[in-house]
C-alpha cells in the first residue's frame, strides 16, 4: 500500500504543471508522464480499495490553520474514488488526445495537469475549506484553456465562465461559513470538517431546519451551477462553444462532475433535514434539465452546442437520481457521473476532430464525413450511441439505474423524464450523425481524411471503457452501492421515527 | 452436455463480430464465412440442446451482474424454437449473403454489423430477464440501424435508417416504463428471493403476477405492448419498416421479414401471463393486432416497390401475429402457440420472399415493380422458389401460411363468438388483401412482358441454394410440424409457477368462464395439451369458418390475376381508379403517415418545441443575465461620471457625506436604531 | 540615560536618521542615488528586524507620557509598513538613481516613520504629528517626477488631505474640549456617554479625516485621480502604505478612544463599507487607465476592510461563543483580525499591483506617446514580460479573493466575522461585490494573457523584478500557510479590546 | 473672560468660511488660504479649551498644529509654485485632467 497515495496523486500534477510550464516543446512528455502517474495510483487504489467499506479509505489528515479549525483532510470513499479514476483517466486520455498541440504547448498542458490538481482535489478533500479551494482552483486553468485557445468569443466564455461559477461558489462559501459558526465541537471549537458538520447538521437542536434550509439553499445552488442545472445552464453551451477540445473535455468531464460529487457528498446528507419542498424544488430542475436540455440539443446549430446541452440533459439525471433517495437511484446517478464523464470525452473529442479537420461545426454545412473518415466515424458512432443510451454501455445502466430507482419517490416526474427525453436524446444524436457523417460526401470536404491516430487512440480507448464498465458495471457500481447504503442510513432511522 | 454451451449461442456471434469487425478487411468476401460459420455453430448447438431438453425440460442459467440484476439464459419451448429459427434462417440469410454483398466494398461491415446482430438477436431471445431482454432488444434495434443505413452514403437510407431507430425508440420509451413499472411493483412485494432469484427473471415474474395490483398489470401491460408494437411495426409505429428497405434485401430478410420485428410478438409470447393477467392486457394485444393485420395490407396494395410490398405484409402478418396473442383472452395460452406457429412459418416464406426479391433485384438492379415483367423467363429457380413463398403467404392450402394464418383466423372467430366479431373481419380481410397483394407483385414481376432493360441472369447458386432450402420449409414446415408444435409450445408456462386460474380471474376473463372456456383459458386443462388445438374440439366451428380460407386465398389469387396474369387479365389496374381518386392516393401515401408524423408531429411538434426552447433560453434564461450585466454596467458608467476631475467638487462630496452621515445617524438615534 | 528601555522604537529612530542622512549625504555627493536606495533598503530591513522583535509583545509598552505604545498591534502595523516601504525601495532602485533620489529615498523614509508613529500612537497629539509627516512626506513624493499628471495629482491630494486634516484637527479639538484629555485612554474614561449634537460632530470629523486616507466613499474622491497621477511607485506607497495608516489610527481612536460611541460608528461604517465597496467596484469597471482600475480597486478594498469596524460595534463586548483551537475568540476579535490579515495581504498585492504598473510603464514610456498607463499596454504581457505579467495575474486572482493567496485568507477570515457576528446582509452585499469585482480584474488577466502582444519582449528591470517576486511569494505564502499569520492578527486585535 | 461658547461660534465660523471658501474658489491660493482658516480654527478650539478646563494639553496641540499647518504650506506653496510653471496658471478649473 503506497502511503499518502492521494497527496502524491494532488502532488505530481501540480510539479508536472511547472516542470511542463518551463519544458517547452518537451511539455508533452513531462504532461503523460505527470498523469501517468496518478492515474497508475488510482488503479493501484483501486485494487486495495475495500468496496465494502462505509468508512473513507487512503485517509491522510494534517493540521494546516488549526486556529480556525482547517485540517488538510483527503479520502475517498465510494462516492469519490470513481470520480477520481475518471479524473486520471480523463487527464492521460486529453494529454494524448493534445498530442499535436503546437500554439504554447508549454502553458496548455502545464494547465491541464493543473486542473488534474484541482479536480483531484475536490474529490478527495475532506475539509471544506480545503474543498473551497480546490473547487476555486479548478477556474484558473480552465478560464486561461478557453481564454487562449479559445474560438472567436472566446473572451466574453471564459470571463462568463469564471464570473458565473465565481458567484455561485461565493454563495456556497457563504453557507460554508454558516455550517462552521453553527457547529461547535465537544470542546467549543470550529471545524470544518465535512463528514462532522454534515452529520452534525441531523441535529435539530443545532441546526433547526429554518436555519437549516438557508445553508441548504446556498450548498445547492453552488453545486447546481457547476452541474450545471437549468435554469443555471447558460454559462456552460458558451463555454463549450468557445473552449479548445481538452479544454472542453475536462470541462464536461470533469469539471461538471465536480457540481454532482457535491449533491452526494454534501446535499445528500442534509437532504433528510431540509424542508421536504426541496425534493419537489431539485426534483422539478432535475426534470427541466433532462427534459430541457434535451429539447435545446435538438434545436442547435453547432455539434459543440448540440453536445453541451446534451451535457446538461445528462447531468439532470444524477440530480433526478440523488433527489430520489433510493438506493437504486443513489447508485445510478453516481454511476452517471462516472458514465457522463467518459462518455462526453468521446462526444466532445468528435465535435473537435470534426472542427480540425473540416474547419466548421455547423451541423447543416457537414454532409458525408464517414466517406473519408472511416475510423473517426465508427468511434464517433460509438461515442453517440454510448451518450443516447445504448445498452451494453455504460450510459444504458447509469440512466435504468436512475429511471428504476427514481419511480419509488418520485413517479411522476420519473415518467415525465422517460417520455419526453429518451426519443429525443436518441432524436439529436441521430440527426446530427445523420447529417455530419452520412450522405454522399460534400465536394468541399473531398480532401478530408481519418485524423491523427492520437486523438484515435483517446477516441477509441474511451469507447472500450465505455464498453467495459457497460457490460460489468458492477466494477464500480459494488463501491458505489455501499456509499448509497451509507447515504441511506439516516433515511432509513427517520422512516423508522415516521418523519418520513 | 450442449446446454453447457448455450453462452456459445450469442458468444460464436459475438466472435465473428470481432474478427469481421478488425480483420475482415483482409478476408475475401469480407470474411462472410465467419458470419455464416458462426451462426450455424449456433444452430449445432440449438439442435442439440433441442435434442437434450425436448419434450419436457428447459435450461435456466443464471449469475449476479450489478445492482439487483442478473445475466442468465433461460430456455424454454418459447425460446427454443425462437432459436432454432432464426439461427436456421440467419444461416441460410448469412450464407446467401456471401454472394448477395460479393463485392461490396463495405462487405466486412456488413458482415461485422450482420455478425452483431445476429448474437443480440440471440441473447434477446435466450435471456432470462427482462433487463436482459432489453438490451438485447434495443442491440438489435442498434444493428437494424447500423444495416438500414448501411448504405450511408445514400441519404434516404441514413433518413430510413434514422427513422426506423427513433420510431422504435418511442415503442422503446414505452416498453422502458413498462420495466420500470414492473421492477418496482415488484420490489415493493418485498419478496424473500431465494439465491439465484432476481426481481426481473421471468420466473419469478410469472409466479407473483398475481400479488400485483391489476391497474398497474395493465400499465404495465401496455408499456410492453408500446415497446412490441415498436419493434413489431404495428399501428401506429410501423412507419419506420417500409423504410427500412432501403438497407440490403439481406438485412431486410433477415431483420425486417424473419427475425428482429418477430422481437415484439415473441415479448409479447413471452409476458404472455402478465398480459393475460391485466385487464384489457390482452383486447389491446388484439386491437392493435388486427387493425394492423388490414391496414397495412391496403398499402400493399398500392406500393410499387418490390420489398416496400414485402415490408407491409410483413406489417400485416406481424398483426396476424399480435392478434393472435390478443386472442389468448378467449383461448388461453393456446394463443401463444398459434402465434407463434404464424411467426415461425413466417419467417420461412417472408424470408424466402425477400431473398427471391433480392436475387430478382440482384439482377434487375431495380426494386421498382413497373420496370420488371417477364423476369421469370430468366430466372427459373427464384421464379418458383418465390411461387412457393407466395402461395404459402397467400394462405393457399397445405402450404404453411394456411395452417398458421388461419389457424389465427379460426380462433379469432372463437374469440368473435366470446368477446367481439371485429377482429375476426379485420384478419378475414387483411387475409383476402394478403392473397391479393402477394399474387400482384407475383404476377407482374415474374410474367408478362419485360417492362424495361434489365439484367437477364439467374443469381448465383450461393444465393440460390438458400432460396430452395428455405422454400422447402415454406412449404412443409407448418403440414410436419403443426401438431407436435402446438403441443410443444402450449406446454410452456407449465414449466413456471404460474395459476392462469387466478390470473384469468384478475385479468377480466370471467365472460371466457361464462362461455364454457374457462378450461382452455387454464393452461393444465387445455384440450391442445392432447395434441391438438383444443378451441376446435370444444367449440367446432362451422364449417364455412373452416373452409372460409381456403375460398379467400384462391380467391384473392385469382383476383390478382384477373387484374395482373396477362394470360387472364380482364381489368386493367389504372382503370379500376381514376389517377385523383382520393382513396388510391391516400393509400398510395401511406395514409399520409409520412405528412402527419415526420412532416406535423418530428418536425412541427418535436423540433418546434425545441426552437421554442432555444427561444426561451437565449431571451429568458442567458437573457436576463445579459440583461443584469449591461444594467450593472450602465450603472457603473453613470456612477464613474461623479469623478468630475474638480476639486471644489470634491470638498462639496465631502461635506454632503458628512451630511448624509449626521442625518442618518440622528435619524436612527431618534427611532432607537442605534 | 539608558536607551536601552527605548529598544522597540529604535526603529522608528534609525530611519528618522537615516533620512536626515541620506539627504545630506546627498547633497554632499554626486550621483548617489543608488547608494542612497541601497542605504535605506538596509534601514528598512534593520528597522524590520527590531520590529520583528517585538511582533508579538504581550504586554504593551508604553513611552514618552503614556503617548506611544509599542504592542503586537502597532508591530503589526510596522510591519507592514516596513514591508511595504521596503518592497517600494527596491523597486525604486530601478528607477530613482539619479540626481535628486536622495530626497525620493529621504521622504520615503519619513513618510514610512510618520505611518508607524500613527501605528503606535495613543495620543491626539502623536497621532495628528506621525499623521502629517506622512501625509506631507508623500504630498511632496506625489509631485515627485513634476510631469503634469504628478503635479495634478499632488495638487488633489493636497488639498483634499489638508481640508480632512483640518476636520480631523477639528474633531480632535471637540474631543479634547469634551474630555479634558488628549490621550487615548482618558477620553475612553471621560463619559461620552450624554450624546449629544458636538459628540457626533466630533465623532464624524474624526472619520471623516480617517477615511480620507483610508479612500472610504465619499472622502475618496482624490485617492483615484492621486493614485493615477502620481509615480507608480508612490502610488504604492499610498495605497499600501499610507492607507492603511488611516486603518492604524482609527483602530486605536475608535476602538479604544470612542468605544462608548460604538452604536454611531457602527452605523456610519456599515453604509460607508457597503456604499464604499459597491461604488469602488463599479467605477473601475469601466476605466481604460490600469493604475486607476487599481485605485478603484484599492477603494473597494478599503470598504471591505471596513467591515471589521462593523462588526466591532455589532459584536462588541459580547462574550466569545465560540472557541478556535480552544482558544476564546469573540466574534470582535476576529472582525478585526480579518481586517489586519486583509490589510496586510492588500498591501502586498497592491504594492506588487502598482510595482507592476510602472514596470509597464517603464517599457512604454519611451516609445508611445499614449498614456502609458493604457490597458492596451498590458496586451500580450505575458509574452513581453513573462514574470511581470504573472506576478500581475497572481495579485490579480489574489485581489479578486481568489484561493490560496493572502487576498483569501484576509476576505475569508473578514467576511466569515460578518457571519459569525450576524451581519449576513453585509457579508452578502461583500460577496456580490467580490464577485463583481472580477469584472474588472479578468479584464486586465485577459489582456495580458489573451490577447496578442503590443510590441516585441523586453528586458524586466532588476528592481522591480526582485520586488515583484518578493511580493508573490508573500502573498502565496500567506494564502498556502496561513497559520501564523491568523494567529498573529488575533493577537494584534486582541490589544484593542479589553481583556 | 470670554465665554466659551462665543470662542467655539467664532471657530465654527472660521471653519465653514474655510469650507466654504474651499468649495467654491478656484485660484490655489485661495484654497490655501480657505485651508489654514480651517486649521486655525481648530486651534481656536484648542486654546480655548485649554483655557477652560484649564488644561495645557490643548496648548501644546495647538503649537504643534501651528508647526504642522507652517509645513503644509510650504508643501503646498511649492505643488502650486510648480504647477504654475507647468500650466502658466493655478486656476484649478484648468488642471483637471484626470477624471471619470
Amino acid at each position: 500500500m503506497i502511503a499518502n497515495a492521494i497527496s502524491l496523486m494532488i502532488i505530481v500534477p501540480l510539479i508536472g504543471a511547472l516542470v511542463s510550464f518551463f519544458a517547452g516543446s518537451k511539455a508533452k512528455f513531462v504532461a503523460l508522464l505527470a498523469s501517468l502517474i496518478p492515474l497508475v495510483l488510482s488503479l493501484q487504489m483501486y485494487m486495495e480499495f475495500d468496496k465494502t467499506s462505509k468508512i473513507m479509505q487512503f485517509v491522510e489528515s494534517y493540521n494546516w490553520v488549526p486556529t480556525l479549525g482547517v485540517k488538510y483532510t483527503v479520502g475517498v470513499d465510494g462516492i469519490g474514488f470513481p470520480l477520481l479514476f475518471l479524473s486520471t483517466i480523463v487527464t492521460v486520455l486529453v494529454i494524448i488526445y493534445s498530442w499535436g498541440e503546437t500554439k504554447k504547448p508549454n502553458q496548455y498542458f502545464a494547465l491541464l495537469l493543473l486542473n488534474e490538481v484541482g479536480v483531484l482535489g475536490v474529490f478527495t478533500a475532506l475539509d471544506f475549506f480545503l474543498f473551497y479551494i480546490f473547487w476555486e482552483i479548478v477556474l484558473i486553468p480552465m478560464f486561461f484553456l478557453i481564454g487562449s485557445w479559445g474560438g472567436p468569443r472566446k473572451d466574453y466564455a471564459a470571463i462568463k465562465f469564471f464570473i458565473y461559477t465565481h458567484v455561485a461558489s461565493l454563495v456556497m462559501l457563504l453557507a460554508i461559513f454558516a455550517l462552521y459558526f453553527t457547529y461547535q465541537l465537544p470542546d467549543g471549537s470550529r471545524t470544518f470538517d465535512m463528514l462532522t458538520l454534515l452529520q452534525a447538521t441531523s441535529d435539530k437542536t443545532i441546526f433547526p431546519t429554518s436555519l437549516l434550509n438557508i445553508i441548504f439553499a446556498g450548498l445547492l445552488l453552488g453545486f447546481l451551477v457547476k452541474m450545471p442545472a437549468f435554469p443555471f445552464h447558460t454559462w456552460l453551451p458558451d463555454a463549450h462553444v468557445e473552449a479548445p477540445t481538452a479544454g472542453s473535455v475536462v470541462l464536461a468531464a470533469l469539471l461538471l462532475k465536480m457540481g454532482g460529487y457535491g449533491l452526494f457528498r454534501v446535499i445528500m446528507p442534509m437532504l433528510p433535514n431540509v424542508d421536504k419542498a426541496f425534493v419537489t424544488i431539485i426534483a422539478i430542475i432535475a426534470v427541466l434539465s433532462i427534459v430541457y436540455g434535451a429539447f435545446m440539443a435538438l434545436a442547435q446549430k453547432d455539434i459543440k452546442k448540440l453536445v453541451a446541452y446534451s451535457s446538461v440533459s445528462h447531468m439532470g439525471f444524477v440530480t433526478l437520481g440523488a433527489v430520489a433517495f433510493t438506493w437504486m437511484s443513489i447508485q445510478g446517478a453516481m454511476f452517471q457521473q462516472f458514465s457522463h464523464g467518459i462518455i462526453t470525452c468521446v462526444l466532445f473529442m468528435s465535435a473537435g476532430t470534426i472542427q480540425h479537420v473540416v474547419g466548421t461545426r455547423v451541423i447543416a454545412d457537414l454532409g458525408g464525413l464517414a466517406d473519408r473518415m472511416p475510423k473517426f466515424a465508427v468511434l464517433m458512432m460509438a461515442g453517440f450511441m454510448a451518450s443516447l443510451g445504448l445498452p451494453g454501455m455504460s450510459g444504458f445502466v447509469a440512466e435504468f439505474m436512475v429511471l428504476t430507482g427514481s419511480y419509488p419517490t418520485l413517479p411522476t416526474y420519473t415518467i415525465i423524464v422517460v417520455f419526453l427525453s429518451v426519443a429525443t436524446t436518441a432524436a439529436y444524436h441521430l440527426w446530427a450523425m445523420q447529417k455530419a457523417m452520412f450522405g454522399p460526401i460534400l465536394k468541399k470536404y473531398m480532401n478530408v481524411h481519418d485524423p491523427h491516430s492520437y486523438e484515435l487512440f483517446s477516441m477509441a480507448m474511451i469507447i472500450v471503457l465505455t464498453l467495459i464498465f457497460g457490460i460489468q458495471p458492477g466494477l464500480i457500481t459494488d463501491m458505489m452501492g455501499t456509499a448509497a447504503t451509507q447515504l441511506m442510513e439516516p433515511v432509513v432511522t427517520l422512516t423508522q421515527m415516521g418523519v418520513i | 452436455m450442449y446446454a453447457d454451451y448455450a453462452y456459445l449461442i450469442v458468444g460464436l456471434p459475438v466472435l465473428a463480430f470481432v474478427l469481421c469487425l478488425f480483420v475482415g478487411w483482409h478476408l475475401p468476401r469480407g470474411g462472410g464465412f465467419l458470419t455464416a460459420l458462426a451462426t450455424f455453430g449456433a444452430l449445432v448447438i440449438s439442435l442439440g440442446i433441442f435434442s437434450e431438453i425436448y419434450p419436457d425440460k428447459i435450461i435456466h442459467q443464471s449469475m449476479p451482474w450489478f445492482a439487483n440484476f442478473n445475466v442468465g439464459i433461460l430456455i424454454d419451448p418459447l425460446a427454443l424454437v425462437m432459436l432454432l429459427m432464426v439461427t436456421f434462417v440467419v444461416t441460410l440469410i448469412h450464407t446467401y449473403a456471401n454472394g448477395y454483398m460479393n463485392g461490396d466494398p463495405g462487405a466486412a461491415r456488413y458482415f461485422a454489423e450482420a455478425a452483431l446482430f445476429t448474437a443480440s438477436m440471440l441473447g434477446l431471445i435466450y435471456a432470462d430477464n427482462l433487463l436482459q431482454l432489453f438490451i438485447f432488444w434495443e442491440l438489435v434495434g442498434l444493428c437494424s440501424y447500423l444495416l438500414i443505413g448501411f448504405w450511408y452514403r445514400k441519404p434516404s437510407a441514413a433518413a430510413a435508417a434514422k427513422k426506423a431507430f427513433l420510431t422504435t425508440r418511442v415503442g422503446d420509451v414505452l416498453f422502458l416504463t413498462g420495466i420500470i413499472l414492473l421492477y418496482n411493483n415488484m420490489a415493493s412485494l418485498n419478496l424473500a428471493l431465494k439465491p439465484g432469484e432476481y426481481l426481473l427473471q421471468f420466473p419469478v415474474i410469472y409466479a407473483h403476477l398475481a400479488e400485483i395490483p391489476p391497474a398497474q398489470l395493465t400499465l404495465i401491460a401496455l408499456g410492453l405492448l408500446g415497446g412490441a408494437v415498436g419493434k413489431s411495426g404495428q399501428f401506429p409505429l410501423h412507419v419506420w419498416l417500409p423504410d427500412a428497405m432501403e438497407g440490403p434485401t439481406t438485412v431486410s430478410a433477415m431483420i425486417h421479414a424473419a427475425t428482429m420485428v418477430t422481437a415484439g410478438v415473441y415479448l409479447v409470447a413471452r409476458m404472455f401471463p402478465l398480459f393475460y393477467a391485466a385487464p384489457h392486457g390482452l383486447t389491446a394485444v388484439a386491437a392493435v393486432g388486427a387493425f394492423t393485420a388490414l391496414f397495412a395490407a391496403t398499402m400493399g396494395l398500392t406500393a410499387f416497390d418490390i420489398k416496400r410490398v414485402l415490408a407491409f405484409s410483413t406489417v400485416s402478418q406481424l398483426g396476424f401475429m399480435m392478434a393472435g396473442l390478443g386472442i389468448g383472452a378467449a383461448v388461453g395460452t393456446m394463443a401463444v402457440g398459434v402465434a407463434m406457429f404464424h411467426l415461425i412459418g413466417h419467417s420461412f416464406f417472408k424470408a424466402l420472399l425477400f431473398l427471391g426479391a433480392g436475387s430478382v433485384i440482384h439482377a434487375v438492379n431495380t426494386n421498382d415493380m413497373r420496370e420488371m415483367g417477364g423476369v421469370g423467363k430468366y430466372m427459373k429457380w427464384t421464379m418458383y422458389t418465390m411461387l412457393i413463398g407466395s402461395l404459402s403467404l397467400a394462405g393457399f392450402p397445405f402450404f404453411t401460411g394456411f395452417f398458421s394464418k388461419d389457424e389465427i383466423i379460426v380462433i379469432a372467430y372463437e374469440y368473435g363468438v366470446l368477446i367481439n366479431f371485429l377482429p375476426y373481419i379485420f384478419l378475414v380481410l387483411a387475409a383476402v388483401l394478403t392473397a391479393i397483394y402477394t399474387f400482384r407483385m407475383w404476377f407482374s414481376v415474374f410474367t408478362g412482358k419485360e417492362r424495361s432493360n434489365y439484367g437477364k441472369h439467374e443469381s448465383p447458386m450461393i444465393m440460390i441454394g438458400p432460396l430452395v432450402i428455405l422454400a422447402v420449409f415454406a412449404f412443409g414446415f407448418g403440414f410436419a410440424a403443426q401438431s407436435d408444435f402446438y403441443s410443444y409450445l402450449d406446454s410452456n408456462f407449465e414449466h413456471y409457477d404460474v395459476n392462469f386460474e387466478e390470473l384469468s380471474v384478475i385479468g377480466g376473463h370471467v365472460l371466457a368462464g361464462e362461455h364454457g372456456a374457462t378450461e382452455a383459458a387454464t393452461g393444465e386443462h387445455a384440450p391442445a395439451a392432447e395434441g391438438e388445438h383444443g378451441a376446435e374440439e370444444a367449440h367446432a366451428e362451422p364449417w364455412y369458418i373452416q373452409i372460409l380460407p381456403i375460398i379467400i386465398a384462391i380467391g384473392g389469387i385469382l383476383t390478382a390475376g384477373l387484374f395482373y396474369w396477362d394470360k387472364i387479365k380482364k381489368f386493367d389496374p389504372s382503370q379500376v381508379t381514376g389517377d385523383n381518386d382520393p382513396i388510391r392516393k391516400m393509400l398510395l401515401k401511406g395514409y399520409y403517415q409520412h405528412e402527419i408524423l415526420t412532416g406535423w408531429f418530428a418536425e412541427g411538434v418535436v423540433y418546434g418545441t425545441a426552437l421554442i426552447c432555444n427561444t426561451i433560453d437565449i431571451k429568458l434564461v442567458d437573457g436576463w443575465l445579459n440583461w443584469l450585466s449591461a444594467w450593472v454596467m450602465g450603472f457603473a458608467q453613470n456612477i464613474r461620471k461623479v469623478q468630475s476631475g474638480v476639486v471644489q467638487n470634491y470638498v462639496t462630496a465631502l461635506v454632503l457625506g458628512i451630511v448624509v452621515l449626521v442625518v442618518v445617524i440622528s435619524l436612527a438615534k431618534e427611532v432607537g436604531l442605534a | 540615560m539608558d536607551f536601552s528601555h527605548y529598544a522597540p522604537l529604535w526603529g522608528e529612530a534609525l530611519l528618522t536618521a537615516l533620512a536626515v542622512l541620506v539627504v545630506l549625504l546627498g547633497s554632499l555627493m554626486k550621483d548617489s542615488g543608488k547608494l542612497m536606495g541601497y542605504l535605506s533598503a538596509a534601514g528598512i530591513v534593520a528597522a524590520l528586524a527590531i520590529v520583528a522583535n517585538t511582533l508579538t509583545i504581550s504586554k504593551p509598552a508604553i513611552f514618552f507620557f503614556d503617548t506611544v505604545s509599542v504592542d503586537a498591534l502597532s508591530q503589526f502595523f510596522k510591519a507592514v509598513f516596513l514591508i511595504v516601504s521596503l518592497l517600494v525601495v527596491i523597486a525604486s532602485l530601478s528607477k530613482y538613481t539619479g540626481k535628486g533620489a536622495d530626497v525620493y529615498y529621504a521622504l520615503l523614509l519619513f513618510a514610512t516613520v510618520g505611518m508607524m508613529v500613527v501605528a503606535s500612537s495613543v495620543d491626539l497629539v502623536t497621532l495628528f504629528v506621525g499623521f502629517e509627516l506622512a501625509s506631507l512626506s508623500t504630498y511632496a513624493l506625489a509631485a515627485f517626477d513634476k510631469s503634469k499628471k504628478n503635479l495634478e495629482a499632488a495638487m488633489k491630494y493636497f488639498i483634499f488631505g489638508s481640508v480632512s486634516s483640518a476636520f480631523m484637527l477639528f474633531g480632535f479639538s471637540l474631543l479634547y474640549g469634551m474630555t479634558g484629555s488628549t490621550k487615548l485612554a482618558d477620553i475612553a474614561a471621560a463619559s461620552l456617554g450624554n450624546f449629544g449634537p458636538a459628540t457626533l460632530v466630533a465623532l464624524l470629523f474624526v472619520i471623516a479625516g480617517f477615511a480620507f486616507k483610508m479612500a472610504l466613499v465619499p472622502f475618496h474622491m482624490w485617492a483615484p485621480d492621486t493614485y493615477e497621477g502620481a509615480p507608480a511607485l508612490v502610488s504604492a506607497m499610498l495605497a499600501a502604505g499610507s492607507k492603511k495608516m488611516g486603518f492604524a489610527a482609527a483602530f486605536r481612536v475608535l476602538l479604544i478612544g470612542l468605544i462608548a460611541l460604538r452604536m454611531e460608528w457602527y452605523l456610519a461604517f456599515a453604509i460607508l463599507a457597503a456604499v464604499t465597496m459597491t461604488l469602488g467596484n463599479l467605477a473601475a469597471c469601466w476605466q481604460d487607465n490600469v493604475r486607476r482600475i487599481l485605485a478603484y480597486s484599492s477603494i473597494a478594498q478599503a470598504g471591505y476592510i471596513a467591515i471589521g469596524f462593523v462588526v466591532v460595534g455589532a459584536a462588541y463586548g459580547a462574550a466569545p461563543v465560540t472557541a478556535f483551537n480552544g482558544l476564546a475568540v469573540p466574534a470582535a476579535q476576529l472582525g478585526i483580525a480579518g481586517a489586519l490579515l486583509l490589510i496586510l495581504g492588500h498591501a502586498l498585492m497592491k504594492t506588487g499591483a502598482f510595482i507592476g504598473t510602472a514596470q509597464v510603464a517603464s517599457m512604454v514610456s519611451a516609445s508611445s506617446e499614449k498614456d502609458p498607463d493604457d490597458i492596451s499596454n498590458y496586451a500580450g504581457l505575458a509574452q513581453r514580460a513573462p514574470i511581470t505579467a504573472f506576478c500581475m495575474l497572481i495579485f490579480m486572482f489574489a485581489l479578486a479573493g481568489i484561493p490560496p493567496t493572502a487576498g483569501y485568507i484576509g476576505k475569508f477570515v473578514l467576511f466569515s466575522s460578518a457571519i459569525y457576528s450576524g451581519l449576513l446582509w453585509l457579508a452578502v452585499i461583500a460577496i456580490l461585490n467580490s464577485a463583481l469585482s472580477l469584472v474588472y480584474y479578468l479584464r486586465i488577466i485577459s489582456y495580458m494573457y489573451l490577447k496578442e502582444p503590443a510590441g516585441p519582449k523586453v528586458s524586466e528591470p532588476k528592481g522591480y523584478v526582485v520586488a515583484l517576486v518578493l511580493t508573490l511569494i508573500a502573498v502565496v505564502w500567506i494564502g498556502v500557510f496561513p497559520q501564523s499569520f491568523v494567529d498573529w492578527a488575533l493577537q494584534a486585535a486582541a490589544v484593542l479590546l479589553p481583556q | 473672560m470670554i465665554p466659551l461658547e462665543l470662542n467655539i461660534l467664532l471657530a465654527s465660523t472660521m471653519f465653514t468660511i474655510g469650507l466654504y471658501g474651499l468649495a467654491t474658489q478656484k485660484n490655489g491660493v485661495k484654497l490655501m488660504m480657505c485651508i489654514e482658516l480651517m486649521l486655525n480654527s481648530a486651534n481656536i478650539n484648542l486654546v480655548a479649551f485649554s483655557a477652560y478646563l484649564p488644561n495645557v494639553n490643548g496648548q501644546v496641540f495647538a503649537l504643534f498644529s501651528i508647526a504642522l499647518a507652517a509645513a503644509e504650506a510650504g508643501v503646498g506653496f511649492a505643488i502650486l509654485i510648480a504647477l504654475y510653471r507647468l500650466y502658466g496658471t493655478i486656476d484649478l478649473d484648468n488642471i483637471n485632467a484626470m477624471r471619470w
